[in-house]
């Protein structure tokens, strides 16, 4: 079974069983603005972290507190970190936004979502979480368009940081 | 080095492809070729003549369709859906969109964004000119360097009624538009939003726009393609509540929006007026969770003749918010839902057989074909019956991943 | 079981069996030349036809008897034919050359393999067969080296031809 | 707008990165980290500092690789190869192959291939230089439009042996070489070659080819990187009965190349002579088939200090010509065969776990480490036991198709 007909059977059984919908679409959706990620590990890491358990403590994968509103590679994946752009990439000033939930401590913090620019596409990590994501007539919280080419960034885009910048008020 | 092949390729070449060469039994255009029958060569034809291959008309009937694929150095496929053969591709740039097509027929463009190194160096944008025949490249309009990227939607580029002006969404992150003025191939300038984007036609002098407070603005353009006037349209939808997805799609006159949660909007831009027709709810809650539209770029396709709107409709669990938000708005579709444009009523629901699907187009014929994305795919359904009638796949007649669809007129 | 697997099994088989060995490896191995066409339809289509018939007459697969020392994207696939490049390219006016037998004449004809070039890479139909390929060193009959970017032609590689020259003598 | 985070990467912050932030616990370099820790955040150190990265030194006993992709746009991503960490990336522009890593330390080197627009548009091939620590790019050298594409090898660009000269193989499709002053940053000029191609340094001031007539050209610089002389040396091997791949291996001054069928070609270039070792025959048959060497792209390594040559090896059913010519020769492989230097014995037999391998390379350390790569993955094993430590796979690890592996010395 290849892994569209994976795709198929989950849908099905998500469909049917009402399980983890929304995961398995917001998965799916995401691919498309990452595009052309396929064969997709965000996809079956989705999968196995349905019955799996949540890793909100690895940013390596999707689940990772701070990455509740993000819409792209993860830079920790393309030789970055979390607050962090890559070696050769340059960090877009200007960022949009979330607000997420540390389990750790249970508080709310925002983060600013800055995208790495100026270098090839990381594709790597690629993870489509949309809490709170807006429309882009509201472009502070809007994920699904690209930052770079922002506030003097060059326009290319390469993975995206999750800094936090505060508690929630 | 003499002892290559090294016939140019010529205008007689390109015309002699034309002829019946005995060798050339499996031409790319057409329906089926008997393709294991014997080939016998006249040796007279040898050799072979080299050329490229020129787009015919399209046959009445036909249906042709581009697809295109997205990220990195984004492309068109144009695809004849009705057997399946690809006619040819277009590139369309870093993360290019979609292709314009104008309706008089004699150009194609395209808003590029490129760089002079690959993925660094100097950014260029430039509104590319394309012979729909040839596909040959026939000039550039610089424009500023702001065009919009991310995630594709139908509604960030689009000419005028009368094809004189091009309009491209910017981003800064201030939202503008550029305007283009492609009679005499001039970039004109950009026109400022307070908080709004998109971009659709309304006739050919004006667009309008969805704006963050709910409103809809238009800009009336004069003919050199410098606004003239601009209207706020206050209340056309709840931008908190259940925002727009700001991917729409037109049927004459009246522009369709679904809301997040499952409600249409519409407004009529006939004589020059903005007139909001009633908004209506077309969600529903069954034993899969909640249908809500499937948006993650198109998701809204209209065949004005009959009346019928296309919605791609995906199942959630529930519309709560998470901690940091609500987050169901980006999801795949599984469903194509078909409602009536004058009675709200809904006149189909089509299970797509693939179980997912990104973008939906419909063509606009009496014999109407409904075209599916799913990346790697795409499907043909007949848009009347839900039947589906071919399949597209990656490697084979598609290269990327398919996430746009315009049909051709 | 994804198509890594399946290559895997196929090639644990075919060491074991001996059969076709040699295509198995020849696809393979030319996927690198056309690169990232994963997953692969023209390996897919190497075993399923390793099952059922060649199709020596059918041009958008490998098996064409014209295609015996082919490295790239059928133009078959593309929006051209054997001999015609797609609308919107250029064709490379300079050629590899290839011997290749047509089982419908018993005859062998030389093939001149023009790259269709300056358009975005076609990546539809990856074919490498290598018959008669050479070493750059002696480039004439060299299908793995790119002829974009000769003879006047742009250097971005879109698909192959495969033009029937003249009869082997 | 002001309501958006807006602080600029500024020095100070690519500098704060280093500080000890109790936030980031995540590190991207370095072993594994406690992943599903709690996280408890020092309301002190917020607003974290947004930087960029740079690459520590390279620890004493670390393996670091560079695994490069192909076709399109190609790039090269550097791998930390005990932890499987990547450590950044490379653009290596249209079909690019592979970075030159000078002695030094103190740049890296990519030839790259550039349109203006995306695949279209103005071309224009540049050396350019990028700082090993930041891999931002430092300048650029534009060079003659000639360079070869397409299959990658390791043999189409090179440094002298001092790095004052970048050699770059072009096509045209006559076989010349284009030298690259990189202490002046000037592009020198072009060399002719009567029907040889690849490019090996021997020394500071020389480099060699392999010829069409089975002859091994020697050609000497310069110290402005101009001929100063050049030398055929006939018979190094045999052309048409048994052609060498293209793309060899050295170890000190000796250069190894693999025959189509198996027979391994050796020239000894100290002391500014050129000599000829006896060629060996290394292939054999088995109840697999044939074993030849397997050279889709990179099938030869050698490490030096245990004289040890690592031939990436694939069974084929016999080595019959087709109709039209043999086509054995650019299969994959499915095993490593280890041979020494000095007695010619194979002293190593490496099923690959995988079964398929498109590129092999050895690090040159005392616990040496075998990359393999295999298009979608890359996998590494200890090299002197062939037992494999770790896979890395796309989109996780890697991107792309890796076919060209580079170990940072």
């Amino acid at each position: 079974m290849n892994w569209f007909d994976k795709i198929s059977a989950h849908a099905a059984a998500d469909l049917a069983g009402k399980t983890s919908r929304r995961s398995l679409l917001a998965s799916l959706g995401g691919v498309i603005a990452g595009g052309a990620l396929l064969p997709l590990l965000p996809v079956d890491r989705t999968f196995a972290q349905e019955a799996a358990e949540k890793t909100p403590m690895d940013s390596k994968t999707c689940d990772y507190w701070a990455y509740c509103s993000v819409d792209g590679w993860l830079c920790t994946c393309c030789g970055g970190t979390t607050s962090q752009c890559p070696p050769g990439s340059v960090a877009a000033p200007i960022a949009w936004t979330g607000t997420c939930l540390n389990p750790s401590d249970g508080k709310s913090y925002v983060v600013a979502y800055h995208d790495c620019c100026g270098a090839i596409p990381c594709k790597r990590c690629y993870c489509n979480t949309n809490e709170g994501d807006t429309a882009r007539y509201q472009p502070q919280r809007a994920n699904s368009v690209s930052w770079c080419g922002n506030g003097g960034a060059p326009a290319s885009y390469h993975c995206t940081t999750s800094r936090v910048l505060a508690i929630a008020e | 080095m003499s002892f290559f092949g090294s016939e140019r390729s010529s205008p007689a070449a390109t015309v002699a492809m034309r002829r019946g060469l005995g060798l050339v039994l499996v031409a790319s255009m057409g329906a089926g070729v008997a393709a294991s029958s014997a080939q016998t060569i006249d040796p007279a034809s040898l050799p072979e003549p080299l050329g490229v291959l020129v787009l015919p008309d399209k046959p009445a009937g036909a249906h042709w369709v581009w697809f295109c694929s997205f990220v990195d150095y984004g492309h068109g496929t144009l695809v004849d859906a009705d057997s399946g053969v690809v006619l040819g591709t277009l590139e369309l740039g870093y993360q290019g969109i979609l292709p314009q097509l104008s309706r008089s027929g004699d150009a194609i463009y395209n808003v590029g964004m490129y760089f002079s190194r690959g993925f660094h160096g100097e950014r260029t944008d430039v509104v590319e000119i394309f012979d729909p025949k040839t596909l040959a490249k026939q000039g550039e309009i610089e424009i500023a360097p702001k065009s919009m990227r991310g995630l594709p939607s139908t509604n960030l580029t689009t000419l005028t009624d009368d094809d004189r002006f091009l309009l491209q969404s910017f981003f800064t992150p201030a939202l503008t538009f550029g305007v283009v003025d492609l009679a005499l191939r001039e970039y004109v300038g950009e026109i400022e939003t307070a908080g709004c984007a998109h971009v659709m036609a309304a006739g050919s002098r004006r667009f309008f726009s969805l704006c963050g407070d709910g409103s809809l603005l238009t800009v009336d353009l004069d003919n050199s393609g410098t606004e003239k006037a601009r209207q706020r349209h206050r209340g056309f939808f709840d931008a908190e509540g259940d925002p727009l997805h700001g991917t729409g799609a037109r049927s004459g006159d009246v522009w369709y929006f679904a809301s997040v949660r499952g409600v249409m909007h519409a407004v009529d831009t006939s004589g020059g007026q903005i007139r909001f027709l009633e908004p209506w709810n077309f969600g529903e809650s069954d034993e899969a969770g909640v249908w809500v539209p499937a948006a993650p770029s198109q998701h809204l396709a209209v065949h004005t003749a009959s009346g019928r709107i296309f919605v791609l409709m995906g199942a959630v669990p529930d519309l709560e918010p998470k901690p940091g938000g609500y987050d169901f708005h980006r999801g795949l579709g599984s469903e194509v839902w078909v409602f009536d444009e004058q009675s709200h009523e809904r006149v189909d629901r089509f299970k797509l057989e693939r179980g997912y699907a990104a973008a939906i187009a419909v063509s606009q014929d009496r014999a109407p074909l409904l075209y599916v994305t799913a990346y790697k795919f795409a499907d043909i359904y007949d848009a009347r019956t839900g039947v589906r009638s071919r399949e597209l796949s990656d490697n084979k007649e598609l290269s990327g991943t398919q996430i746009m669809i315009l049909p051709v007129p």
